[in-house]
């Protein structure tokens, strides 16, 4: 198989993933705020290339995509967001996972990634590897407080952090241009921080401005801003109406040409590649993915008497 | 309750209030996350936008610390800001305006600065785990200068709101999840919403006895105040018991007369909350009683979580009071 | 009391039990606004950036968010991070990484990450008004998942330092301003400093009694541990009755078992606190007595704070307990 | 007596007022904290000149100078200082000023000025008429979240706000180039908000920097970033040793060719003004100061049965 088919496949596999949780909520296996990547997946499939073991990545309220990128078991992450014994126990859901094996971890208050990411970074910066760490944000994100200080520390530690900024064009119904003045990508800019905009919908372009960011912290050159665009195929969270949004543009979102994985299709096909192949790719995505879910299914609720323990260690 | 009126659920009624208020007062602007175009993630301010315009009907970027320091400055310039916190559970990245500005600046100056505001925030459970499910009242009460109301009732939503608009201090209003999406027939008790014109306000600072009964009372605020009421119902149904009720509808100031005048109606008390328990509601108010009444004070017992909020639905009704836990809880207190 | 350390005031005993640690962890790191050139607004880090260089302690910009939520992804990296916040007051912009994050980390990986780090800060009175004299304690401890401790001598400054920095949860030390300035012979109680190279830790999570009294306890922590103790030497000179002293220590896991063992040594409790009251450490400390000990348990009165503080010596002086107000308090309930 | 001669002698008053109230703090009149203007005095002297009734200013924990430029009333301001019934009866101090009549404020708390001070300027962009707000912030307070978000609402809300930096290059013993990555005057840029960079120490560069600032705000073409270079004579509070600054840096500030007192004096003796005119503008300004503090000191105490007094109204 060849490096593209198989981020073909992965590719698939994310989108499915999401979309079966999706099919859960609906179901009412999954109660609470479910935020998915579907359309983002490009992104975290470029993360999760670039990623050595080591490297830490502090999510979103939107990383489920990102546990996949970052290496946790998936059917011990899909577990926890069915809300079974899973990667937190059921304690932490799909906004909160954490996985410290795989120096992974989410929150769901937007913003506060980048501090924490900082500091995975500073830990990093000690040591004499090439270890890095990686804050995701949305644009939304970009008008918290707590990123821009992170900017100003991370140049002033010279941190290898990358700040990748999924940049989906809204923070729930409010379009970017109504909640941030100016480009995404020059808020780096005050602080000397080198930065990159780039089409998140393109593998090939994402990997290559997140390969330049993440090969900047390795070499220990210091923190860089990537800002992706992305569309957000779905509403926020599972159950938004999203009648904000016009219809049009969301269905121009998901076209061929502008969905990442059709955008890869056309490649592959382009050169040369069978449909028949691509069509197996997705089965083969699908089917792996439905194991994921029988093999999460399979686990235990979690046990109500340790709900309220483990406050303190 | 009028025809109209009945079918709205809290979110709805939050809105119509806002709007009456809003015609009432050209001084009140409205302003947070998604309140102008989308109406607020839980449509709390629906329709405001479309009646009043952009200068009145502020979508924020997420920018809690500016924004509500913002209403400050408002507030201080004559205007009656409204400022929405979309989940108490976000007042973290703003506490500093909360506390030390918006709840001090009348203390500080003396009583010369007024700084009267609205925030409304939602509150509680809905299976969203430990940042999206808090009440966080004690942790916004214990700071002197807020006032702090916890409506129970559809018409305490429309009434507390009312007064809040009309206070002269910051009034956080801590709007449950439930209640906003609930409509009169699925909730246990509460007056009829009765003008959505011309909204009567409801005093701020005053508990409400909601039931009475002679055998235990369960004091509670907001959502649990309706799980409380279940509670009894269930209790003296089973054990024949007498159950009061009283509802704290304002946590700062908290009514202590009202507490020290409630509190002999019944031997026994149970202090319900949804918040944390540690250093709590349930705790001022026992020490409320404990201090004032001495060794007339009932016997008390408290229910709270003690940890935060887990994610699934499982582990969340073990950690999180329900009508069962609190009428298990009761039942103990009552052997 | 060896005599190199009978003569350290507060701040340097906290900087020499920093930096006999160090030598022993070189994991601890230690971070915050004026710690690396200055050594701290108070010298409670002099020294440090001297003897371990730059990589392991560092001057921060102004940015709380930033550099507390850096010591947790630090923590979470295997180092051990002591980060200050300069005074207590300033955890209104950060409050989130603190009671979001930090606190919650633990339980909402189900146990599977740690989060060890210590925070420092300052806190209490030195008459610099409503945003520099807060003590917050109740304000950290409601919040489940963070260790909060208020030293009242030099020695638990010390040993409950070390026992933060070994600690594999998040431990907040509130540092009272007088006490980081005080030398031994200027307080009313604690055991000596001995040795300052070596340090022994003091066990988080447990009170302890500093004076013994049939008629009266009084219940604090921190600094007015130490005025809890002047009054009660006070009150037993001038009123014969015999009157005991409880120092919290910890607030954060609450000690409620040795507070259920302590009550009954006396049947009355003043407890006093400089942070509010309302939904304060009083509170707490009444409810888990009325619960736990019910028709049992002492006649209880509380004194702390209603306001914030003011700025004028003569007005701070009548909100803050001191020896006077506590004695007259605890005269009143003896009365 | 000329414009000129008139600042010369406002800038003396502003010096006396600080320095009086250093004595008092050595004195042991005043407790606490105290943070002092000296060497900032240009700015505050601009600021006050430009400022027009209805204009708010929200200041910092250094604002006793601005306070003045406010037209706060200096008795009373006093009074409030040196823990008497004065401007906030007691209860306020020098960090907490408030005076509602004159739209002042100040707070303790770094960065907290900025938000405040744009909810005034909110009010005053609805208003047909001219009025503006300014938030006064120091080089530190750059570095705290709340500056960064409030820049971006500004300029989405176009506020006739003016963010006014008093960059003395020290957030207490912190040289301004160790806690913030790249110039300052810059970190407007990403939202497109025009800034100035000026030499707060000359008072026709401040007048001139800051009076652009507040004539846009004016006109409603919106917030504005104003950076004023400024040299703190004194230690970060009264009792500071400052010993983490050069001696030589110190000296060098007070030199009568950088002090705005200074300054003005020679460009005011170049114009022909006699030595003896300016001496008696000085010593006009100091018995002005000494006439407002025996005022403040006939002031009577606080009540302290009103201590706890006024958390509601
Ligand atoms: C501090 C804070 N404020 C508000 C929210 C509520 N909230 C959750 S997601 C979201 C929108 C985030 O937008 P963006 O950063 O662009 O991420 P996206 O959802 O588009 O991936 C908001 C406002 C929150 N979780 N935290
Ligand atoms: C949020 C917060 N953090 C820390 C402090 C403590 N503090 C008071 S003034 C100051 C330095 C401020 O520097 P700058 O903004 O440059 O103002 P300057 O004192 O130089 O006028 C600090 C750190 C505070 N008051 N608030
Ligand atoms: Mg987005
Ligand atoms: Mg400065």
């Amino acid at each position: 198989m060849t490096v593209e088919l198989r981020h073909y496949e992965a590719l698939h596999r994310m989108r499915a993933f999401e979309e079966a949780i999706a099919a859960a909520v609906v179901s009412g296996e999954i109660h609470g705020e479910m935020h998915l990547g579907l359309g983002q997946e490009a992104v975290a499939l470029a993360l999760g290339e670039l990623r050595r073991p080591g490297d830490a990545i502090v999510s979103t309220h939107r990383g489920n995509l990102h546990a996949l990128a970052a290496g946790v078991d998936p059917v011990a992450l899909l577990a926890e967001i069915i809300e079974r014994d899973g990667l937190c126990h059921g304690k932490g859901g799909h906004m909160h996972l954490f996985d410290p094996r795989h120096d992974f971890m989410t929150t769901g208050i937007v913003g506060a990634s980048a501090p924490i990411a900082a500091g995975y970074a500073l830990a990093r910066r000690r040591s004499e590897d090439e270890r890095i760490a990686v804050a995701i944000l949305g644009d939304g994100a970009m008008n918290q407080g707590s990123v821009a200080e992170t900017m100003n520390l991370a140049i002033l530690w010279t941190l290898p952090l990358v700040f990748l900024v999924e940049d989906n064009g809204w923070g729930i119904s409010v379009a970017r241009e109504a909640s941030c003045a100016g480009r995404l990508v020059g808020r780096a800019e005050p602080f000397g921080m080198p930065a990159q905009q780039c089409d998140g919908r393109d593998l090939d372009a994402i990997l290559a401005a997140l390969g330049t960011a993440v090969d900047h912290a390795r070499e220990r050159g210091g923190p860089t801003l990537v800002v992706a665009e992305v569309d957000r195929f779905a509403g926020h969270y599972e159950g938004d109406t999203d009648l904000y949004r016009p219809a049009e543009s969301k269905r121009a979102a998901r076209a061929p040409e502008r969905d990442p994985i059709g955008r890869l299709r056309a490649r592959l096909a382009d050169a040369g590649a069978e449909e028949e192949q691509l069509d197996e790719s997705e089965r083969r995505a699908r089917a792996t993915v439905e194991g994921w879910f029988t093999a999460a299914r399979a686990r235990p609720f979690p046990d109500e008497r340790t709900a309220a323990e483990g406050v303190f260690a | 309750m009028p025809a109209a009126a009945h079918r709205l659920n809290g979110s709805q009624i939050v809105a119509r209030t806002l709007r009456a208020e809003m015609e009432r007062d050209p001084s009140i602007i409205v302003m947070g996350e998604d309140v102008a175009q989308l109406g607020g993630v839980f449509g709390a301010t629906r329709g405001l936008l479309g009646r009043f315009g952009a200068d009145r009907v502020l979508d924020t970027p997420i920018s809690e610390t500016a924004f509500v320091g913002a209403a400050i400055g408002a507030a201080q310039s004559g205007l009656r800001p409204v400022v929405e916190i979309m989940f108490v559970d976000f007042i973290g990245v703003c506490f500093d305006q909360l506390i030390n500005e918006m709840a001090k600046h009348r203390y500080m100056s003396g009583g010369e600065q007024t700084t009267g505001l609205v925030v409304r925030t939602a509150g509680g459970c809905i299976g969203a785990a430990g940042q999206h499910s808090q009440i966080l009242s004690a942790t916004l009460a214990h700071a002197p200068g807020l006032k702090v109301v916890l409506p129970a009732t559809l018409r305490d939503l429309q009434g507390l709101l009312v007064a809040a608009l009309r206070d002269p201090d910051p009034v956080v209003i801590i709007e449950h999840k439930r209640l906003l999406k609930a409509t009169a027939e699925t909730l246990a008790f509460g007056a009829p919403v009765e003008d959505l014109d011309a909204p009567e306000p409801i005093e701020i600072g005053r508990l409400q006895r909601v039931r009475d009964g002679a055998d235990l009372t369960i004091v509670a605020s907001g959502f649990m105040s309706q799980l409380a009421w279940e509670a009894a119902v269930e209790l003296e149904r089973s054990t024949g018991r007498s159950v009061g009720v009283v509802d704290l509808r304002t946590i700062s100031p908290l009514d202590r007369a009202g507490l020290l005048r409630e509190a002999p109606a019944a031997p026994r008390m149970l202090v319900v909350d949804e918040d944390y328990g540690a250093f709590g509601v349930c705790a001022e108010v026992m020490a409320v009683l404990a201090e004032g009444l001495g060794r007339d004070a009932p016997l008390m017992g408290r229910l709270a979580p003690s940890s935060p909020v887990p994610a699934s639905a499982r582990l969340e009704s073990a950690v999180v009071p329900s009508a069962v836990s609190i009428a298990e809880r009761a039942a103990l207190l009552l052997a």
